[in-house]
């Protein structure tokens, strides 16, 4: 059990496709936030200052912590209504 | 309270006559509802648009439209309220979201049912890709403002 | 743009459906449709309420209706209007006001539904005697603020 | 050809059916405007604070001049909606 990191959207062209880092990824690059999460997964690339960030579904910021379980998921600003 | 999210087109006023019928135990109670229906036009910021996608975070959507809602009922006294939303491929002229609460006065109709749209604008993850014309496929960079 | 003072019972979603139909000019263009109905509930003040008689001064009624949708037209940049209106002897639970406007943007829809609600509130010669269950009929003294 | 006096809900509770006053009447009485018209038709009653008056089916004061052939009307605060 890791951590699921989805991209939506622009991001998602941006970025690609899902990332999932195992608890061992996790434990050896010191992942702790949601911003080494980001710097993992998006291999360098600078984050957007409008992305939008969830956590288990709720909105939260870059330096929130996570844990193994945890869904982890960066967006653009939504457009939908 | 109702959250649909709706992979085929609706048609918002038979939406509204079926749920509604369902409602007895409200009968006379409300006096009050404000609909609100959004529609896709075949033009955005002065291009033609011919189709657009519409993604969405699956549970995420509902979870939020479901908090929006239940916000809305305690603030203004909500009878009840129904939320549906397209998403998936989506054809000029048809409708791509529907908001309907029920109240005993107006004042809380016409504020609620703003509020809940403007609340699902903000914070409701979907995403909007138009497709153009004559160009390549775009995806919205924002919402315009609504107050 | 349709103005109708109807004597007989009216389901809104219907009315609206029709007349959508019939506007196919209109398709691909209107982004915002925003609809308020009024439905008479069956107590009011503390009372409860039969049944009601709803007055009106007809040729002015149709008048002031029309200018207030062409006033909002005008401020708003509606691309519809309509409002229907009954008259006579309503039950609770009946529809007694229908408003919708249809606009490009869904600012202009919820502000111009409202507005016009207000207006017809303010200015349109309509009165309501109700009925109540253990004591003589009373005509209604003043409409609630509606902002 | 006169002028057509019309009340509506309570205003009728009180004053009664509409009251058709003919050119000669306007002539010999020296009604003028609509507190003329109100005083001749109501029959002394005061005239409510709160009353709304319609010359020709627009909204009007009781200052307002009326002539042969207007159709005045006396009603409560509307109430419609």
């Amino acid at each position: 059990m890791g951590v699921d990191v989805k991209f939506f959207a622009s991001m998602r062209d941006i970025i690609g496709d899902d990332c999932e880092i195992d608890a061992e990824i996790l434990k050896a690059k010191s992942i702790k936030n949601v911003d080494d999460i980001w710097n993992y997964c998006a291999a360098g690339k600078e984050r957007p200052a409008n992305v939008l960030i969830a956590v288990n579904m709720d909105y939260v910021d870059a330096e929130t912590l996570v844990k193994e379980g945890d869904e982890v998921a960066f967006f653009p600003p939504v457009t939908g209504g | 309270m109702k959250i649909l999210i709706d992979s085929e087109p609706f048609d918002p006023w038979k939406v509204l006559d079926e749920y509604q019928k369902d409602k007895a135990d409200l009968a006379g109670q409300y006096g009050a509802t404000t609909v609100f229906v959004g529609t896709m036009r075949d033009f955005n910021e002065g291009d033609d648009v011919s189709e657009m996608f519409l993604e969405h975070y699956p549970g995420m959507t509902e979870r939020h439209l479901e908090n929006i809602c239940l916000q809305a009922t305690g603030e203004y006294q909500l009878l009840d309220s129904l939320v549906v939303h397209r998403v998936g491929t989506i054809k000029p002229n048809e409708p791509i979201v529907l908001v309907a609460v029920w109240t005993a006065h107006r004042k809380q109709a016409f504020e609620a049912c703003r509020e809940i749209m403007e609340d699902l604008k903000s914070k409701a993850p979907f995403w909007k890709k138009e497709q153009l014309n004559d160009a390549q496929d775009r995806w919205v960079e924002k919402n315009t403002r609504g107050y």
